[in-house]
């Protein structure tokens, strides 16, 4: 017979407040197989885990009950503190009487009368708690980053740091990401590429580190240590190995009206091209949608001009299978685009541009070589609109725009206005905001040093309407503090447009399992406790792929998540998860309803001796289910008639065994 | 009348048992009255002469026999299934649970076979011998002097009425003509008792139900019932009973095992006439068949060796529970 | 007030997936969103862990109403449990009200770990419809009945 | 022996029905089966029932006890309730030799009180049968269709229900129908009785001998190769043992209510693979030894400790019933077969 333990935690008033935390532990006192309970201000100090120990050794207890908070909390708590106490962690159970009872429900008494029952529940699952012993799988030294602007990179360079090879799959042919794109960056002013490059170079060094640019990940298999990733290397059409990256290809293709997506399509490039000088790896690609060469077989200037002989015109896409222990996703963001905000005339006037296009345009190696001019007529415009949340904080009901604030864009948008001021003092600056968020360090002192040594003029309102006149853009909105209505004749109306996921995050979680928010955003384990974690085990997180965040922020997390990364990779095997699924040969009778449903492919099948009656043997056919490859979600267990499969920790009996505890009257 | 008489099955089955091509012979046999056929296992040209039936009193589907013959006989066991029986067979192969390469199917054709409880509404009790002749079915009572003609249509049993195929769909070798699949308006009953209200529809299954006495011929006769203990038998189950308690047992027995070969069941319909009660229990599972039929498509179990079931297979844009039971919310 | 309602409290059982529901269910609570105390949450891993067997059990001993939560379809922790969940409980619905059963007493609602608010508001509509169908009569068993 | 006009059956039913229940065959939906009497019932009289009176005597399921549970302590709860008086009108003479039998079981030391005590108060009306089906073969057992036993015995006619009582239950019975009948003599009884033995010559089984069988053939039997055979098609199901009127073997078991447990016992079936399944295991675990299980005990094993008497009344059900139409006059045949055969 089981000797149970309960024990109510009061978690201060959180508890107590709404729940009778004395009468909660009386009434499971007399509960079939309880020899001890107690109630304590806080189960998951130090003292409350002593209390726990101390009566484990002196009761002699067989399994506990800790009513509490989620088990999502302090599970693993509490399994720690058993294990300390040498009884098998799997013998506790936590009853969740604070987020699921005294926090919704305000009147006392039918709150301690729920938290009785939920008590009840657990104790009923806790008697029929098996001791489980969790599994041992290996763990692949090997780590993998999806994903190589600058969470990427760093994310890649401190694995490799610590002595872990690493992989970088980027999409584009270069890695570097929306950072390269950036001129300067708040809030020291200090120029992207300058502490950019220098970190890509570190990272084509690396021998640590190996980077798959122009492909992505197409499939991933496998669990946290062994995850088995298909990486699809997109036809370059150049050979990696052989191209010096000495450009003379892509000065003498005949192609020229490409639009370069790396100037956002300001400028034109070629059909064979380097994104940008210090691109990593130097290596031309060829577009093929552009290419005469591959369209219609008539060209190959370019092979012909190669001097390392380094064009391949028969190149395929290439399939690479490898396997991983950490998967990192660090597929960074977009900015949204502006085909719903027509209001500003972003799709009638060309001045009308979006931040980052104000970013390529005031760039050295931008389309107009740093020099800010208008796009339309390439004139140098005196007076600027900076127009802030485009698509930001919009009312969850709009049917356009992002509900959340994308808050890089009230320090970049400073940054844009300090740096034009400084440039071109004739030129007039306005900024129409809400509210200027400028948190970070020495943030709010670069804003106001923007309003205050600069001169730019910040209106607290909402730009209403941009009406393209003749060349002005005619800009009309309203000034909350004055209390009227502006018009301004604009030369220049910059949209800090909002950010969102890049698209390819979605069919990537999909591929790890992750999971994400209603805005495509990869969850977290946790918000506050596990950041750079996803929920799915050897899933971690770097930069705006888990939601908007500056380039401080974005590398702070990379080193976490390579943090994390490290601490996993420096284990030579995993203590794999015992909540899985086993297979009763007994009853099974090898119908493979289960292999039918199973996401993971963990269950196979193979012939067993079996004794019959009468002496006789018969060969039958039953399932196994690897523990490892065993997620443990129970799918199987409800497609198999004969419950023979049944999930550890969450057995059939045991879900009866809480259901009938919550029915008992 | 089939259209395949005994004497050509038997000639065939003892032509292929003295070649040695099979070991033994899985068909009916004849029984003490006309109509009370046993399957049974012949082994020799003699018995089969001896016992051997095939005639409009054979509704028993052979195919789950397969399960313990083909593991058990040494040698290939020849097994006569007619057009329904070929669906369970093939079901049962995609679950692994017969040896294929032990059975040797002959398909026979089936032209509905009569059920003599229909017999009985008809003629009344004291049934002393009846004759299949090509009109119908003469039928000798100890009551009336001259005998009792009935047609096979109103002989037939209500599963065969609603036909769902006369095509087989599994076979070595195959007697008579292929039928085809037909059209069968099999899902009648169920809409019937769809457009009835909750209440009534509640009343109608709570006195079918109640009348179970909790006997398991349903579950033990099923070709897709075949666990090697099921879980109502098994006491560590939870759900383990044998005896009619109260009126929940017999719901949670009957849906569950309707759960249990839903998306599997052929609709063979040999669970309602095996029952000793006649409850209508292929309703059950032909709401299920129409169900998946309305709402993941067209599917038939058992039409090939292997198929994925409905309920261990998904589409992303599945339609949600409150839309496939309609209305959701309201209260009909 | 009818004398029904007033002294009758329904019981429902609620089903709810250890990565999504369940996570909504604990973030209503900390974001304080009231709903009735007659409503008991069971964890589970996922909701294609819940049997018929359990919802059936669940009615059998007294339960008024049963409600299974899980992640929404695409988003499952473990990729396709909710796929299967969402099929098996469309056809036990569909049967259950072949037999007479009142729709509302099942339900199935899919609730993400950031929507507390939605799992609040659907414990309180939910255990508002079963309250008003009063105490489970059809799939009640009677040697379970006090 | 008295006389009631059928005109005046049904008041006679209603008086009866006044003082105490009576359950008699109405048509259902499949044949007739015992029901309780209200006004507007339609006595069947056609043919015998789909299950026997057994249900009246021994439910299928019947709680024995109950414990109510409060935290650590037990409470145990008599749940039973004496039976009160009861009539049960048509019981044909299988049905009667039938709890005859199970009055053997039940009644023998120690006496089982629950049985007794449904027994005690319960009058049978028994009927002479005046259209036995092809599957009857009671005469094989040495019963007189043509005049059942029972508290009270009635013989139909077209006209009228002649009854003669039997016992002083029977007279308690005939008290309450006293209004409804008038006295007369026995002709016309008598003459319905050389029907019903003339009809019973004619049935297909009726030639079924059962001198091959009773007590103390179990060695001559038990290792014949014929138990193979007829077992080979047998699903296991409970079908044979539960519409069988003499078939009494139970089991008993715990159900965990919200409050307590409810100990009943309920049918069991010797069919099943759970039946006396023992610390040890099972002594019969395959299909053939339970068949022969059930087959020797009514042929064998009972009469043997039985003075002789079979626990088969031929009332035909099992013939009717079962799912692949094997039956214990089949086996009879094949077994008597391979005895002179």
């Amino acid at each position: 017979m089981q000797r149970i333990g309960v024990f109510v935690c009061w978690c201060g008033s959180n508890i107590a407040g709404t729940v009778d935390v004395h009468a909660v532990a009386e009434a499971l006192k007399n509960e079939s197989g309880v020899v001890f309970s107690t109630d304590y201000q806080y189960m998951c100090s130090q003292a409350g885990q002593d209390i726990i120990k101390n009566a484990i050794a002196e009761h002699k207890l067989t399994g506990i009950v800790v009513c509490s908070c989620s088990p999502r909390m302090h599970e693993a708590t509490f399994r720690k503190t058993a294990a300390a106490a040498g009884l098998n962690p799997y013998m506790v159970e936590i009853a969740n009487i604070r987020e699921q009872c005294s926090w919704v429900h305000k009147d006392m008494l039918s709150g301690t009368e729920k938290a009785v029952i939920l008590g009840r529940a657990a104790i009923a699952k806790v008697h029929l708690n098996a001791p489980l012993i969790p599994g041992q799988s290996p763990v692949a030294k090997r780590a993998l980053v999806i994903g190589g602007g600058i969470a990427g990179i760093q994310t890649a360079l401190d694995i490799a740091d610590a002595g872990f090879p690493v992989d970088i799959v980027e999409t584009k042919p270069t890695i570097g990401g929306k950072m390269a794109q950036l001129d300067k960056t708040f809030p020291t002013l200090d120029c992207a590429a300058c502490i950019l490059t220098p970190k890509m170079v570190d990272a084509a060094q690396n021998e640590l580190i190996k980077i798959y640019s122009y492909s992505e990940v197409s499939q991933v298999s496998g669990y946290v240590g062994n995850f088995d990733v298909t990486i699809k290397r997109r036809a370059r059409f150049v050979k990696e190995d052989l191209c010096t990256g000495c450009g003379l290809c892509t000065e003498k293709c005949p192609q020229k009206k490409v639009p370069n997506e790396f100037n956002l399509g300001m400028d034109t490039r070629r059909a064979i091209y380097i994104p940008f000088a210090q691109a990593v790896p130097k290596v031309a690609t060829i577009d093929p949608d552009y290419c005469t060469m591959l369209k219609t077989g008539k060209c190959g200037i370019c092979s012909k001009v190669c001097t390392a002989g380094a064009i391949d015109y028969t190149a395929k896409d290439e399939f690479i299978t490898e396997k991983y222990g950490a998967i990192v996703v660090a597929t960074g963001y977009n900015p949204i685009s502006m085909e719903k905000f027509d209001e500003f005339a972003y799709s009638q006037s060309k001045d009308v541009i979006t931040s980052l296009e104000f970013e390529r345009l005031t760039n050295a190696a931008g389309p107009t070589a740093g020099k800010l001019l208008r796009p339309s007529d390439g004139e140098h415009p005196h007076k600027i609109v900076f127009v802030q949340c485009v698509g930001s904080r919009c009312d969850s009901c709009a049917e356009k725009g992002k509900e959340y604030c994308s808050k890089i864009c009230c320090m970049y948008t400073a940054k844009h206005a300090m740096l034009t001021r400084d440039k071109y003092p004739d030129t007039e600056v306005y900024v129409f905001y809400i509210d200027v968020r400028t948190p970070g360090k020495a943030f709010d002192e670069f804003y106001r040093r923007a309003v205050e040594e600069y001169g730019v003029h910040y209106v607290k309102g909402m730009v209403g309407k941009v009406v393209p006149q003749g060349k002005k853009l005619m800009v009309q909105a309203s000034d909350l503090i004055d209390g009227k209505q502006l018009h301004i004749d604009a030369d220049l109306v910059v949209l800090a447009a909002a950010i969102e996921p890049d698209k390819s995050a979605r069919p990537l979680a999909t591929m790890l399992t992750a999971s994400m928010d209603t805005n495509d955003f990869f969850t977290e384990a946790h918000p506050k406790l596990r950041p750079v974690e996803s929920p799915t085990a050897g899933v971690f997180l770097s930069g705006a792929c888990q939601g908007p965040k500056d380039i401080p922020e974005t590398v702070s997390q990379a080193s976490a998540a390579a943090a994390k990364v490290i601490g996993l990779l420096c284990k030579d095997h995993l203590t794999g998860n015992p909540c899985v699924a086993s297979a009763n040969e007994m009853l099974c009778s090898g119908c493979s309803q289960c292999a039918n449903v199973c996401p993971y492919g963990a269950i196979t099948y193979s012939e067993k001796e079996f004794r019959m009656p009468n002496r006789t043997t018969l060969m039958r056919r039953v399932a196994s289910v690897n523990p490892a490859v065993c997620q443990g979600c129970g799918a199987c267990t409800v497609a198999c008639p004969s419950g023979a499969m049944d999930l550890n920790g969450f057995k059939n009996n045991q879900i009866m065994a809480e259901v009938d505890a919550i029915c008992r009257n | 009348m089939q259209t395949v008489n005994t004497q050509t099955l038997i000639e065939r089955a003892s032509a292929l048992l003295q070649d040695g091509t099979v070991s033994a012979v899985l068909g009916w046999k004849r029984g003490e009255f006309d109509y009370d056929m046993t399957p049974a296992v012949f082994t020799t040209a003699e018995e089969l002469a001896a016992g051997f039936v095939y005639n409009d009193f054979c509704g028993a589907n052979l195919s789950k026999y397969l399960l313990k013959k083909t593991r058990e006989i040494q040698g290939k066991i020849l097994v006569f299934l007619k057009p329904c029986d070929t669906y369970s067979f093939n079901q049962l192969l995609t679950e692994h649970r017969i040896h294929r390469e032990n059975a040797y199917v002959i398909g026979v054709p089936c032209s509905g076979m009569a059920d003599i409880h229909s017999i009985r509404k008809i003629t009344g009790e004291g049934i002393a011998r009846v004759e299949l002749t090509e009109g119908g079915l003469l039928v000798h009572t100890l009551y009336d002097d001259a005998p009792v003609a009935v047609s096979y249509e109103d002989a037939m049993a209500d599963r065969c009425k609603t036909c769902k195929s006369k095509k087989h769909v599994a076979y070595d070798e195959l007697l008579g003509e292929e039928g085809d699949v037909l059209d069968s308006h099999r899902f009648d009953e169920v809409a019937k008792l769809e457009a009835m209200t909750p209440d009534e529809r509640f009343a109608f299954w709570q006195g079918e139900l109640s009348r179970c006495i909790r006997c398991n011929a349903c579950r033990d006769v099923c070709p897709a019932c075949t666990c090697e203990k099921c879980v109502f038998d098994n006491p560590d189950s939870g759900v383990e009973n044998k005896a009619p308690g109260g009126d929940f047992e017999e719901k949670m027995f009957h849906i569950i095992r309707a759960f249990h070969v839903a998306g599997r069941c052929t609709d063979c319909g040999e669970c309602s006439r095996v029952c000793p009660q006649d409850i209508p229990l292929h309703l059950l599972n032909r709401k299920f068949i129409s169900d998946i039929n309305k709402t993941y498509g067209e599917y038939q179990a058992g039409e090939t060796a292997d198929q994925r079931p409905p309920l261990v297979n998904f589409t992303q844009n599945d339609p949600e529970p409150s839309d496939v039971v309609k209305g959701g919310h309201d209260h009909a | 007030m009818s004398e029904l309602n007033q002294e009758y409290k329904p019981l429902i059982v609620a089903f709810c997936c250890n990565w999504c529901s369940y996570a909504g269910a604990d973030l209503a609570g900390s974001n304080r969103l009231a709903y009735p105390a007659d409503v008991k949450i069971i964890r589970v891993p996922c909701s294609c862990r819940v049997n018929p067997m359990f919802i059936l059990r669940a009615f059998q001993r007294g339960a008024d109403g049963v409600i299974l939560c899980g992640c929404h379809p695409g988003d499952c922790h473990y990729t396709t449990g909710n796929y299967y969940t969402r099929r098996r409980m469309s056809m036990l619905f569909s049967m259950l009200d072949y037999l007479g059963i009142e729709r509302e007493r099942t339900r199935v609602e899919w609730v993400s770990a950031a929507e507390g608010a939605k799992f609040a508001s659907t414990m309180n509509d939910f255990a508002k419809k079963v309250a008003s169908l009063g105490p489970n009569k059809r799939l009640e068993d009677l040697r379970c009945k006090p | 022996m008295l006389k009631c006009n059928l005109s005046q059956l049904d008041n006679l039913f209603a008086a009866v029905a006044e003082a105490m229940p009576l359950y008699l065959p109405t048509q259902g939906k499949n044949g007739a089966n015992y029901t309780k009497w209200q006004a507007g019932a339609v006595w069947s009289n056609t043919c015998n029932t789909q299950k026997g009176p057994k249900d009246l005597f021994f439910p299928q399921s019947e709680d024995l006890m109950a414990f109510k549970t409060q935290g650590k302590t037990i409470e145990i709860i008599d749940t039973r309730n004496e039976a009160e008086d009861f009539a049960v009108f048509g019981v044909r003479a299988c049905d009667v030799k039938s709890l005859e039998i199970l009055d053997r079981v039940f009644l023998s030391e120690p006496k089982d009180s629950y049985y007794a005590s449904r027994r005690e108060h319960g009058i049978i009306i028994s009927l002479a049968c005046n259209r036995p089906t092809e599957n009857c073969f009671c005469g094989s057992f040495g019963i007189d269709a043509s005049s059942p036993n029972g508290d009270v015995t009635c013989w139909l006619t077209e006209d009228a229900l002649y009854l003669r009582g039997n016992t002083e239950k029977g007279e308690k019975f005939m008290a309450l129908a006293a209004p409804f009948v008038t006295e007369c003599d026995d002709t016309a009884a008598e003459a319905q009785k050389e029907k019903i033995q003339k009809i019973m010559a004619r049935l297909p089984l009726a030639d079924l001998k059962t001198d091959a069988f009773g007590g103390g053939k179990t060695e001559e039997f038990f290792n014949s190769p014929q138990w193979a055979k007829l077992s080979e098609s047998c699903l296991g199901c409970g079908t044979c043992t539960f519409v069988c009127p003499t078939c009494q073997c139970y089991d008993i078991r715990d159900y965990k209510t919200n409050d307590g447990v409810v100990r009943y016992r309920c049918w069991d079936s010797c069919m099943y693979s759970e039946f006396t399944r023992m610390a040890h295991g099972n002594n019969r675990n395959s299909q053939k030894e339970r068949f022969r299980q059930r087959f020797m005990h009514k042929l064998v094993y009972f009469p043997e400790n039985n003075d002789g008497v079979f626990s088969c009344v031929g009332c035909g059900r099992c013939l009717a019933k079962c799912p692949i139409s094997m039956n214990i006059v089949k086996v009879m045949k094949a077994l008597e077969g391979e005895q002179n055969g």
